[in-house]
């Protein structure tokens, strides 16, 4: 069950990134995309991390996925994006990712060996709340700090100056 | 009194200057009143350490000491016999550079005087720094504002002259970290002991083969802060497009900063470098003493004529610091305070000419005299004073330098004395064609004699000139045993010769230290 | 009572201060009497003092006053104190009197110039510089007074400051004055190395005890002369003082003629036994001093401004001072310094008086027939002239004599100093011969003067008249107080009075007949040169003209000064200014300035090749930032 | 239960597969969704191996690499909008004030 699961959700993560990347329709895009995210908290959920999955559908799939394809509309390209000009740069970037996939599958072929941990591990919302109001207390409160910077710098950049 | 008087003195500008960020700037007289306010009181606060200062004691007195960054980089602070006067010639100096930019700035006042004041923080506190990293970050914290006292109130060519100024300051400047840190390392690693103190290094012996690079870099940076022939070409630049008030910090002041770094770092720490760069540094000043005249003789504009005879003037210290002998390095200190005084003189001078024609050109002036006999009075004691007339300052200094020469060495005193020829040629040229003869330029009729302000600022550097030229006995007498003290670091080198050491080494020893160093060290071990 | 002569110098100092900063707001009364009564008050003390001294006994000589310790750095000490002995007694008094008289004097000349109190200001820092200069008692002190007296002649030859012509011969006083200075010293600075002092004292007891050897005093000795030469205006750097004429004439009288330029006599004379040590040295003095004699004489013949005939007389007149210094008459050359004063000064002012009457006129062509316009100035004039001529019972005759009849003394010890002698005698005829030609032609003769300046014509106000009328009482009797040896030891006063100071150590003796014959030929040979006057410029004036037109390349050579002012400024001034300017050009601009403005393009232009790898594309930088990525990677797994 | 092998060739799929999208992509807007994509490959990984290690840590960075993603979000889609405006396009080669 777990095997078949794994692997359909993988497949379907993995080929919606493939469609993103062949389809030319932004919007078309954002949604492979929320697929492709869905699917991710389903492998989180596979892992047992009930709680981060739920926050992947939730926040990724859900809040900036809708982000994305707000501006989207916003923008709203009707005429697909013409060709680049400086095509070497993309046939340059695949050879180098094909030498990236082969540098990191030997970088984790350490973990291949890894044991398949069987204990039980506590990582229910309680849980993690509690370590995050403990053990991560700072980095939690700084992220906080950021999240508010990051809104307020969003809204500043987008505000239309008063015409004076 | 426990009071922390030196501190006081390196940082009230500072505090002066944060003041000043809360007034608006509209309200330029109350900004200058306030800033002048401040120098003066820094004035009188460094007077103290005048008063107080024991000329018995070779070390640095007034001694504050502070952990700061750890790892040996301390606040630590301290005056002697050499850098006193210095700190005083800028104290002197401050006020009266804001009594001369007055009406002279009008654009941007509040950031001018902010900066003014925060340029007197970071000299005195290249002059009082006892800890290597502490001067570093003086000595590169005081660029900042001269950056852009010069970019931002200056001439037409003034972004080419400030970039010329902090770029050919910054290379120097970086070398002699490297060489900062390279001392760091190699004390740490010989000792165990993380130490930035100057007096740590001045108890090393070091390897005469590693000395001459770390030499060189200190060298370079001083050399072309000094400014030695040829490094001097930023000089004139930035003379010439430099407002009044930051040509006369930058002669009177910034540029003791090179021969006073000599003094305190290249000399005494690395003794068996200097007398192998001797005979190149000795020939390298006397050029400069020769080539700054003659080039000072065919100058067109005031300005450039003032600062190529600072160089000529530098060399002359320069070339007595490297004598090496207590006439010669008297005769340079009280010549870096007169060469403070008459050319800081001579550019606020030059500086009440433009502000009332806004040229510099020499050949648009003529019959100033004339029009202006109390100035011209000021002017020709001033000149005079550059020129080393007996009875002023300047005379003390020549004198003693080129005494301390001769001794060293005849034939490079006979050549410097030169200097006393070509200054009374250039300057005589320039005062005749400036202030004497017929008045040629109908706008020199308009112009007015010194005002209240304008004398107020004058008559104390000419008091002091008359002061300093006719009984130097109270500055001479607080010199001498801080120099007789470094004179015998320098001639440490003896010691280094006469045993035989492995070269490969980058330590060869290291001085017996006093107890109290040791628990110090010890403290900071524990840390 | 001796004791005060510390206060000599500092009354006209005080009165310079107290006119510098207050001078403005004072009445012009004030200030002239201020002026006067401080210099006064100097002599009256310098003659209290010298009193004093004659009473005190030789060995005590010199008093000292050590006021405090000047400067003071490792081995390098001197002193503010100040001397007195016989030697700085004569300056001082000549100083302080002659000072005064022309002070005076100026009270007249100058009652309608503008600058007023500060001519005052600068003759009283004159007269306070150069007392300093006589009374410092030591080498360095005597060099702050040798320089302030540089100072003080700058600014009163460049007075009015609004002529170029003054302002450049200011200019180039105080510069050739340098050149000196710088050579004087230097030799101060050998004095001090090798004997460790600077005090006159120390250095004569140190040269009697043997501290230096006959090389090394040749040297110091010529380097203190190069000084001498500039500051007294003899060859090489004499070309500073004609053109020093154009100050004020009081000025010329008081600084060009009277005292400054008789400082490097007295810097000689003070020191003696250097010169005395080395015989070279000496010889060097006379003969320069003798070649200056006659070639400054020379120039005088062709001159037209009566103040240039002045000056190179002038010249000359110290020439003979150094002749003295240097055959070892130190005594005579004080002497002839001592009555040249009164009858240079005289002169001037007598040349002041005309120049004022004829509201300015300095050119004699435009002169002639004065001598009933101005009755007073004329007969003055005439007893200066006499004085200097050489004739017989007056002032001059007795102090020229002296030195004469010992070069020829010291000649039966080496023919060297007969030549000088030669020279001497050539000088005094020659001298004798211009000074006429300009009583001739000033005050004999057709008139043609300018009748716009003719309507205008007057004799000078009583302050200018009387102090001629003094100076030409003492350029009559100033002699009598060193008559000649021949007439008997005592009667030679002024040389007793500076016997302790010095030594004369060539005793070399004349037969009385040689001795009477010297004087026959001396008083001979002034009165042949009169006569030669007469006859050029009275009783046949063409003769002048004709020897002019036969002889023009001599009488050009003459006129034109030997063209040296023109050869100095080809030789060294234009070169050093043009070579400056080439270099500045050449070098400082292209060579190092382009190296530095060359290090700055170079980074430029690397930052430009560079610039390449920035495009603004961000996918470039991923992809070198991918590369980074794998490199890294690879360098973990490998 | 799966090998955790498993997860982690997924993971690093997923970021080459990002990294690719990166470049082969013209738009600004879905360059940045690549980036989404290798943040989430980073996620998978992190996740895989806190439980293979029994920890909770793991799911803390993820969780906040997601917050911090969200903020870089909003932050990164401003500014894209804002190119836009002010240069009406958002084709990446269209984009390059920064060139030296």
């Amino acid at each position: 069950m777990g095997y078949f699961l794994f692997f359909l959700l993988a497949a379907l993560t993995v080929g919606a990134v493939l469609a993103m990347i062949i389809s030319k329709n932004q919007a078309y895009n954002a949604l492979f995309l929320i697929l492709a995210f869905a699917c991710l908290g389903g492998i989180f959920a596979l892992l047992e991390a009930p709680f981060i999955a739920v926050v992947q559908i939730i926040i990724y799939a859900g809040a900036i996925m809708v982000l994305f394809i707000f501006v989207i509309m916003m923008i709203n390209v009707r005429y697909g994006i013409p060709a680049e000009k400086k095509k070497w740069t993309i046939y340059l970037s695949i050879v180098l990712a094909v030498v990236l996939i082969i540098e990191l599958i030997l970088s984790i072929k350490g973990a291949f060996t890894l044991p398949v941990s069987t204990a039980i591990i506590k990582a229910g919302p309680t849980d993690l709340g509690r370590l995050l109001f403990t053990k991560y207390l700072y980095p939690f409160e700084i992220t906080s700090i950021l999240i508010i910077a990051a809104l307020v710098g969003a809204i500043v950049l987008i505000k239309k100056k008063e015409k004076k | 009194m426990n009071l922390p008087i030196l501190s006081l003195v390196t940082f009230l500008p500072l505090a002066g200057a944060v003041l000043l960020i809360f007034v608006h700037h509209e309200r330029k007289n109350l900004l200058r009143v306030l800033s002048l306010a401040v120098a003066i009181i820094t004035f009188i606060f460094s007077l103290s350490l005048y008063f107080n200062f024991n000329d018995q004691i070779p070390d640095p007195q007034f001694v504050e000491k502070a952990d700061w960054l750890g790892y040996g980089i301390k606040y630590h602070i301290g005056v002697d016999g050499i850098s006193l006067f210095l700190i005083l010639l800028t104290t002197l100096l401050m006020p009266i550079i804001i009594l001369s930019s007055w009406t002279y700035i009008q654009k941007r006042v509040k950031e001018y005087l902010i900066f003014m004041l925060i340029l007197e923080t970071g000299i005195i506190g290249v002059f009082v720094a006892l800890n290597l990293f502490l001067f570093y970050v003086f000595w590169e914290a005081m660029l900042i504002p001269m950056y852009f006292l010069i970019g931002v109130w200056g001439g037409p060519r003034k972004i080419y002259a400030t970039l010329k100024f902090v770029l050919f300051t910054m290379l120097g400047s970086l070398l002699m970290l490297v060489a900062i840190f390279f001392l760091y390392s190699m004390y740490y690693k010989a000792t165990g002991v993380y130490s930035l103190n100057l007096f740590d290094y001045y108890g090393l012996i070091l390897n005469p083969n590693i000395q001459i690079w770390l030499f060189l870099a200190f060298a370079l940076s001083f050399a072309i802060k000094v400014p030695l022939f040829p490094f001097h070409t930023w000089l004139p630049d930035a003379h010439v497009e430099a407002p009044t008030g930051g040509s006369v910090i930058l002669a009177a002041v910034l540029l003791k900063m090179g021969t006073y770094g000599f003094l305190r770092f290249a000399l005494p720490l690395f003794p068996d470098a200097v007398m192998k760069f001797l005979p190149l540094l000795a020939v390298l000043s006397l050029i400069g003493i020769i080539y700054g005249g003659l080039m000072a003789l065919i100058q067109k504009d005031v300005k450039s004529l003032v600062a190529y005879s600072s160089v000529s003037h530098m060399g002359l210290i320069m070339l007595a610091v490297f004598a090496l002998n207590t006439e010669a390095i008297e005769g340079a200190i009280y010549q870096m305070l007169n060469h403070g005084l008459s050319t800081g003189a001579l550019f606020l001078i030059v500086g009440i000419l433009y502000e009332r024609s806004h040229t510099r050109m020499i050949s648009d002036f003529g019959g100033v005299s004339k029009q202006m006999p109390v100035f011209s009075a000021f002017f020709l004691i001033c000149m005079l004073s550059s020129v080393g007339l007996p009875g002023l300052n300047g005379f003390i200094g020549e004198i003693l330098c080129i005494f301390g020469i001769f001794k060293a060495n005849k034939l490079l005193a006979i050549l410097g004395i030169s200097t006393i020829i070509l200054a009374a040629g250039y300057l005589l040229w320039m005062f005749q064609r400036v202030m004497q003869g017929p008045i040629t330029n109908e706008k020199i009729l308009s112009f007015k004699d010194l005002n209240k302000r304008e004398i107020v600022y004058l008559v104390p550097i000419v008091i002091m000139m008359f002061w300093m030229g006719i009984y130097p006995k109270p500055f001479l007498r607080k010199m001498d045993s801080s120099v007789t003290q470094l004179l015998n670091r320098v001639n440490k080198r003896e010691i280094y010769f006469t045993q035989s050491r492995k070269d490969k080494d980058f330590l060869l020893e290291i001085e017996p230290i006093t107890t109290e160093e040791k628990n110090e060290q010890k403290e900071d071990k524990a840390r | 009572m001796t004791e005060i002569f510390w206060l000599i110098p500092f009354i006209p100092a005080a009165s310079t201060l107290i006119l510098a900063v207050f001078g403005k707001n004072l009445p012009k009364k004030y200030v002239s009497f201020q002026a006067c009564f401080a210099v006064f008050a100097s002599f009256v003390i310098a003659a209290i003092s010298a009193v004093g001294l004659l009473q005190t006994a030789h060995a005590s000589y010199p008093l000292v006053k050590n006021l405090f310790s000047w400067i003071q750095a490792g081995s390098f000490q001197a002193n503010l104190s100040l001397m007195f002995d016989p030697l700085s007694a004569v300056m001082a008094l000549v100083v302080s009197g002659v000072g005064f008289i022309i002070h005076v004097y100026s009270v007249g000349y100058m009652a309608d110039d503008e600058g007023y109190t500060r001519y005052f200001t600068y003759l009283n820092l004159f007269t306070f510089s150069m007392l300093i200069l006589v009374m410092g008692s030591n080498l360095v002190l005597m060099f702050v007074g040798w320089e302030g007296v540089g100072l003080c002649s700058y600014l009163l030859i460049g007075f009015w400051f609004e002529k170029h012509s003054a302002a450049n011969a200011g200019k180039k006083a105080f510069i050739v004055n340098r050149i000196g200075d710088a050579g004087f010293l230097l030799g101060i600075l050998f004095i001090f190395i090798h004997i460790g002092s600077a005090e006159f004292t120390a250095i004569n007891q140190a040269i009697s005890g043997g501290a230096l050897s006959a090389g090394l005093a040749t040297l110091i000795a010529i380097l203190l002369f190069v000084g001498a030469t500039g500051k007294s205006a003899q060859i090489p750097l004499y070309v500073w003082l004609p053109d020093a004429m154009e100050g004020p004439t009081p000025v010329s009288a008081l600084i060009h003629a009277a005292t400054m330029v008789t400082a490097g006599v007295y810097m000689v004379s003070r020191m003696n036994l250097l010169y005395t040590l080395s015989e070279t040295a000496a010889q060097v003095v006379a003969l320069v001093g003798a070649l200056t004699a006659v070639y400054a004489a020379t120039m005088a013949l062709t001159q037209n401004d009566i103040k240039r005939v002045l000056a190179y007389s002038t010249i000359s007149q110290i020439g003979y001072m150094f002749i003295g210094c240097g055959v070892g008459a130190y005594a005579a050359g004080m002497f002839h310094l001592y009555t040249h004063a009164f009858f240079k000064s005289l002169l001037f002012l007598a040349a002041g008086s005309v120049m004022h009457a004829l509201s300015g006129e300095i050119d004699m062509k435009k002169m002639g027939g004065l001598r009933k316009y101005l009755p007073l100035t004329y007969p003055t004039f005439l007893i200066g002239a006499i004085a200097i001529a050489g004739v017989p019972f007056f002032s001059g005759f007795f102090s020229k004599d002296a030195i004469l009849t010992k070069a020829f003394a010291q000649g039966q010890d080496s023919a060297f100093y007969y030549f000088i002698w030669g020279l001497g005698i050539l000088g005094a005829v020659l001298t004798a011969f211009y000074m006429f030609r300009l009583i001739f032609v000033t005050f004999h003769g057709e008139e043609r003067i300018d009748p716009e300046i003719k309507k205008h014509i007057h004799e000078s106000p009583k302050i200018m008249t009387i102090p001629l009328v003094i100076l030409a009482f003492f350029s009559v009797i100033a002699g009598y107080i060193g008559l000649p040896v021949v007439l008997g030891e005592k009667l030679n006063f002024f040389g007793k009075f500076l016997e302790p100071v010095i030594k004369e150590v060539h005793e070399v003796h004349l037969s009385l007949q040689t001795e009477w014959t010297l004087i026959a030929v001396a008083s001979v040979v002034a009165l042949l040169g009169i006569f030669i006057a007469y006859v050029f410029y009275i009783r046949s004036p063409m003769i002048p003209r004709n020897l002019a037109a036969r002889f023009p390349t001599i009488y050009k050579l003459l006129f034109n000064k030997y063209y040296v002012d023109e050869i100095y400024n080809a030789v060294f001034v234009n070169p050093t200014v043009k070579g400056s300017e080439i270099i500045y050009d050449n070098f400082d601009l292209k060579v190092i300035d382009g190296a530095v403005n060359g290090t700055a393009t170079a980074t430029g232009f690397t930052g430009k090749i560079l610039s390449y790898f920035q495009s603004g594309l961000i996918k470039d930088y991923a992809l070198i930032f991918l590369l980074g990525v794998i490199i890294f990677l690879a360098y973990l797994l490998f | 239960m799966i090998p955790p092998n498993y997860f982690l060739i997924l993971s690093v799929i997923l970021f080459v597969l990002g990294s690719v999208a990166f470049f082969v992509k013209k738009d600004l807007i879905t360059m940045f969704m690549s980036i989404e994509i290798m943040l989430n490959a980073a996620n998978l990984a992190f996740i895989t191996l806190a439980r293979s290690a029994n920890s909770a840590d793991g799911q803390i960075i993820v969780f906040f690499i997601i917050t911090v993603a969200a903020a870089e979000a909003a932050v990164g889609l401003a500014i894209i909008l804002l190119i836009f405006r002010q240069k009406k396009t958002i084709k990446s080669e269209d984009i390059k004030l920064m060139k030296g």
